[in-house]
């Protein structure tokens, strides 16, 4: 069950993941970034960390790409124009990307060990109480200049909602 | 109407704003008939609008130079189809003043009794539609529960809900009916009450002051410039009100104020015409109380139909009726501005004589066309929202505005 | 009442008060001075503009204005005579903002040129009509539309 | 018994008892809006017009799905089908009664018991947005785009304050679980106040500025800038007609049932009665018998000819009804189930009355309300109660 539930996941995740690159229209694209969010917050699920897949829709999915999208149609932005590809793109770009895999993927190799398997719903980090007590212990500090980052912004909103429309 | 309206060229627009132009109407809930606005929107403000109307052009002022004097008072009906009987009353004093007609006091008081009903119908319909466009959708039940009232009465009068034709050259049309006294009263003497039920439910609610103060504002001087009337400009402090200065149909002996508010926005306007149903009440409450006896058509017979009874046992009734209906009446040379204060503010006809049975030119200065003119000047830069309670403050009928 | 010595009389043709209205005639080149004159004697309502067709007298068209002062409690009638072919007079709304829609509604029903006027187009009719209709020689039956062909 | 299969037995019964509860709302709404509006409303379909959500639905079923020209048609499609996939689904963590015993198979009444039930529902109303934001933005309309706008801003602002008003129950409750929220508001307080987060966690501000919010991610009046006729037509469903247009107003509909829901489940104690637990049953016995002896009463002398056959068989029907309620088996399963119920009709009743009452906001206004009024009230709500929580306990 955790298994089908991980492929299909997965797959979608990786299917909008390369549909929001190569979408031309930014709406398209955008929802596919959703799609990519939603479906990361499903293998947190399945990993045991709720909260964080919560939090991945709450935050990610229903706040920050609802914004994105307010922007793209605020400014009716239209599908992208092709330009002409620069030379360096047209000769080097796939050479490069194939570069790129083959580094990341060595270097993911390396960095962790062989044939240690990923066990779906081991992990105990997850809830709310978790990552509350972890946040209140252990990164308090950086929680804390988060939330101040933060009150600067809703600072500056409530500013800019306080003109008067006119 | 269906004017090409062309919004700025792109490029003469700042870089980092793009403007949308939205072409709110001719079909749009909110522009009361088949208005057409065409606004260029910088997000939800509005940078520019142009009215464009005429889509409700139907050639009366035409159509009036190929009837008689007598029939043009169907055509009058449906200038202002929430206040058909000020214009039959205008049109009617224009031609009366041109024949220079000496009006029975019945007749008169009868006149101004109507035309105040007329009065609070209209208002009662800019008052629901106007809240509607707010939001506010139970006012709008209310306000049509005493309409239809108004309405029976009006077809108790003349037969007609809408279309009264009810005043007419030299007096009225028929006799009251019989029994109108009393219902008109227990109209009017409930009135108050109801009015009071629409204040309740909109003059303490801080959404409806919050939508409606301080929104619509231009300067007086402006507005006297645009020409704007009626509660418009009595909203902005100026008593002008034609019942006051220049008093016709016996204004004269009605004790009324003249509902004025400084604040000058849609706030304003609506208080002012909420106060106006109630000022209109207490004339038909003086007319009832002080309605003289007698006729209600002026004996003119070469000018005035007779009388169906009359008609039926006088041989020189049956000539009169016979030469006035198949020829028509001959009104002496001349030209005459007629303004009355319709609900909507000043309305003006402009009757031109050249002596024939049918008139040379009749002009309508109508108020929803003068005030129309100053929606440009209020909703630009302001939000769509503003926009909407802007051109129900505005108070226009298309048919009026149109002609 | 109105006194009838309102205007400077070079710029008027012909007085008349019929039936307590005053009508002053006015030179029609000379209709703009007339305007601001008035507008300086606290006229500051402009009720309206239109046009009267006399067909077949000649000149054809009077322009009629329509003035309130709204301080002073009075109100006056200036016209104005314009010849059928090719009419055309100054226009008012460098006096009188209010004045822009009653001229256009004046062009577009009785073809009257109104020379200096912003936007000088049809208000009332569509944009292709042709002729204008509130002149005396437009018929009254008979006329085609064919609104599929717009 | 297997876990999958309740789950499936539970869900058939919720999914048609939930599609059938939306239908019903909207007549409720049009008769209530009616009767406030001195009119009838629905009358004529089915006696007083209660089989008139039957033929709405045939008539949105049969009636063209009219596409205009210019529409991006993926996106007009999945519109109103996303909006209302998230709206359902939210449904699922909503906690309707105690865990009870049907058939010898223990099981809570409700569909699923996250322990994250709140964020689930945070999270989906977040979602949900996209729906509308879509519809707008896919119909080529201008006046369907600025609804969508308007919706994705309003959706935003209200969120925050949304989460910071029901933070503080969750406080009381120290669990983000539904079931577990209510599980702690049982009981009473001297006797006589009963154990709810609203009074005896002194929730009263965060309940009203919750509800507040609750109104603006529905998009009912006086929040529904989104969809305001009067100024933008109909907003992102100008274009939509036959079933696509069903699926955006049941999305509304459903949105109006959780946000009540989740009112009851965190401020007024879900399914815990208002009165002593022993004479709980009672109450809805005597309201509905009281309620079935009035319609036998009219049916005897009925203002109309065809009430003399409705009203007995709704006066049966009620009085059967109100039987149920004190029966010995099923009685304890369903007067939870009529509080919870209760609570949430009285919640959408005052969501209908205030539509029939109050004018719509301006958007600026809209904005102001919700970052200069909603979001510090419930901040300094969410401070006091951390407040209490912390020096007197819960």
């Amino acid at each position: 069950m955790d298994l089908v539930l991980f492929l299909t996941f997965a797959i979608i995740a990786v299917v909008c993941g390369l549909s929001m690159a190569l979408q031309r229209h930014p709406v398209a694209s955008a929802l596919s970034l959703i799609g990519v969010m939603v479906s990361l917050a499903v293998l947190y699920v399945l990993l045991g960390a709720e909260f964080i897949a919560a939090a991945q829709l709450v935050v990610y999915s229903g706040a920050i790409m609802v914004l994105f999208i307010f922007v793209i149609m605020l400014l009716n932005a239209g599908a992208e124009k092709t330009t002409h590809k620069a030379g360096l793109a047209e000769f080097m770009g796939i050479p490069l990307l194939l570069l790129l895999l083959a580094v990341s993927t060595w270097v993911i190799t390396k960095s962790t060990a062989a044939g240690k398997m990923v066990k779906f719903g081991a992990f105990s980090g997850g809830g709310p109480r978790e990552v509350g007590w972890e946040l209140f212990t252990r990164y308090v500090l950086p929680f804390e200049v988060t939330s101040i980052l933060i009150l600067i912004a809703i600072a500056g909103a409530v500013r800019l909602a306080d003109r008067e429309l006119d | 109407m269906s004017h090409t309206i062309t919004a700025e060229p792109e490029e003469k627009q700042s870089s980092h704003t793009r403007r949308m132009t939205l072409n709110m109407g001719p079909q749009h809930p909110s522009t009361h008939g088949v208005l057409r606005v065409v606004l260029e929107l910088d997000g939800e403000s509005i940078f520019k609008a142009t009215p464009d109307i005429g889509f409700l052009h139907t050639g009366i002022e035409k159509q009036c130079e190929a009837l008689n004097w007598h029939q043009v008072i169907t055509l009058t009906d449906r200038v202002d189809y929430l206040a058909n009987l000020s214009n039959n009353l205008c049109y009617s004093l224009a031609v009366e003043k041109l024949l220079q007609m000496e009006i029975p006091p019945k007749a008169q008081y009868l006149r101004v009794l109507l035309a105040e009903l007329t009065r609070i119908n209209s208002h009662l319909v800019w008052l629901g539609t106007h809240a509607l466009d707010i939001g506010a959708m139970t006012v709008f039940f209310l306000c049509f529960r005493e309409r239809e009232d108004i309405l029976r009465l009006f077809e108790m009068f003349s037969g007609q809900r809408l279309m009264t034709s009810y005043i007419r050259i030299g007096g009225l049309a028929l006799e009251p009916p019989r029994g109108w006294e009393k219902r008109v009263k227990t109209f009017i003497d409930g009135l108050p009450s109801k009015i009071d039920e629409y204040e309740s439910l909109l003059n303490t609610n801080p959404i409806w002051l919050k939508r409606t103060k301080g929104v619509g504002k231009i300067s007086v001087e402006e507005m006297l410039e645009i020409g704007l009337t009626g509660p418009c400009i009595r909203g902005a402090g100026i008593p002008f009100d034609a019942r006051k200065m220049t008093p016709y149909s016996s204004y004269e002996k009605f004790q009324f104020e003249v509902p004025t508010s400084t604040d000058n926005d849609v706030y304003a306007r609506y208080e002012c015409r909420v106060r106006e149903m109630r000022e209109s009440a207490k004339i038909v409450q003086q007319a009832m109380a002080g309605m003289p006896e007698g006729p209600v058509q002026a004996d003119a017979p070469k000018a005035v139909l007779p009388e169906r009874e009359r008609m039926k046992t006088q041989m020189e009734s049956l000539i009169y009726h016979f030469k006035i209906v198949t020829e028509g009446i001959s009104v002496p040379v001349g030209e005459v501005f007629q303004v009355v204060e319709s609900p909507r503010g000043e309305l003006g006809y402009y009757v031109v004589s050249d002596g024939t049975a049918k008139p040379l030119r009749v002009h309508m200065r109508t108020p929803s066309f003068g005030n129309l003119q100053g929606l440009p000047n209020m909703i630009e830069s302001r939000g769509i929202a503003d926009s909407i309670a802007i051109m129900g403050s505005l108070d226009f009928v298309l048919g009026d505005c149109d002609r | 009442m109105l006194p009838e010595n309102l205007l400077d009389p070079s710029l008027v043709l012909n007085t008349s008060t019929a039936l307590d209205e005053l009508t002053l005639e006015i030179v029609p080149e000379k209709i703009l001075e007339a305007l601001r004159a008035l507008k300086a004697q606290k006229f500051e309502r402009f009720v309206s503009v239109t046009a009267v067709d006399r067909y077949p007298m000649e000149p054809r068209f009077e322009v009629v204005y329509h003035m309130q002062s709204v301080a002073r409690n009075l109100r006056v009638r200036l016209k104005c005579r314009v010849t059928g072919d090719n009419p055309k007079i100054a226009s008012a709304t460098v006096v009188y903002a209010a004045a822009n829609w009653y001229e256009r509604e004046a062009f577009d029903l009785f073809g009257i040129d109104f020379e200096g006027h912003p936007n000088l187009t049809r208000i009332m009719m569509p944009d292709f009509w042709q002729g204008h209709p509130l002149r005396r020689d437009y018929p009254v039956h008979g006329h085609k539309y064919d609104y599929k062909s717009e | 018994m297997d876990f999958l299969l309740v789950s499936i037995i539970k869900m058939l019964i919720i999914a048609p008892a939930l599609l059938a509860t939306l239908a019903y709302i909207v007549w409720v709404e049009r008769k209530v809006i009616a009767h406030v509006q001195l009119r009838v409303g629905p009358y004529f379909v089915g006696p007083h017009g209660l089989l008139q959500p039957i033929a709405d639905a045939v008539k949105l079923l049969t009636k063209e799905d009219f596409i205009p020209s210019g529409v991006n048609h993926f996106f007009y499609w999945l519109a109103p089908w996303l909006g209302l996939m998230f709206a359902v689904t939210g449904i699922a963590v909503i906690p309707f009664g105690p865990v009870v015993e049907i058939f010898g198979v223990k099981t809570n009444l409700g569909l699923a018991d996250l322990n994250i039930g709140l964020l689930w529902i945070l999270g989906l109303a977040g979602m949900g947005v996209y729906g509308i934001a879509l519809a707008g933005w896919s119909s080529n309309n201008k006046y369907a785009l600025l609804g969508g706008l308007r919706s994705s801003a309003q959706m935003i602002s209200y969120e925050l304050p949304m989460a910071l008003a029901l933070a503080a129950p969750l406080l009381l409750s120290n669990s983000l679980n539904l079931r577990e929220v209510v599980t702690t508001q049982e009981g009473f307080v001297f006797g006589f106040i009963p154990n709810w987060n609203l009074f005896t966690g002194f929730q009263i501000v965060g309940f009203v500025a919750y509800m507040m919010c609750g109104f603006a991610e529905t998009n009912r009046i006086p929040f529904d800038l989104p969809e305001a006729e009067n100024e933008l037509v109909a907003g992102f469903h100008s274009e939509y007609s036959s079933m696509k247009f069903a699926a955006f107003f049941m999305a509304e509909y459903c949105n109006m049932v959780i946000v009540c829901s989740v009112a009851t489940a965190l401020f007024l104690g879900g399914w815990h009665p208002i009165v002593p637990e022993a004479i709980s049953p009672l109450v809805p016995t005597a309201l509905f018998a009281l309620f079935g002896v009035t319609l036998l009463y009219h049916g005897m002398n009925p203002g109309r000819p065809s009430d003399r056959k409705t009203f007995p068989v709704f006066g049966v029907i009620m009085l059967a009804i109100a039987a149920v309620f004190m029966a010995p088996y099923i009685g304890p399963i369903v007067t939870p189930l009529f509080w919870f119920l209760g609570k949430v009709g009285f919640l959408l009743f005052f969501f209908i009355w205030v539509r029939a009452t109050l004018p719509r906001f301006r958007y600026d206004q809209l904005m102001k309300i919700a970052w200069l009024f909603l979001f510090p009230v419930s901040l300094i709500n969410l401070l006091l109660t951390a407040f209490g929580v912390t020096f007197f306990g819960k």
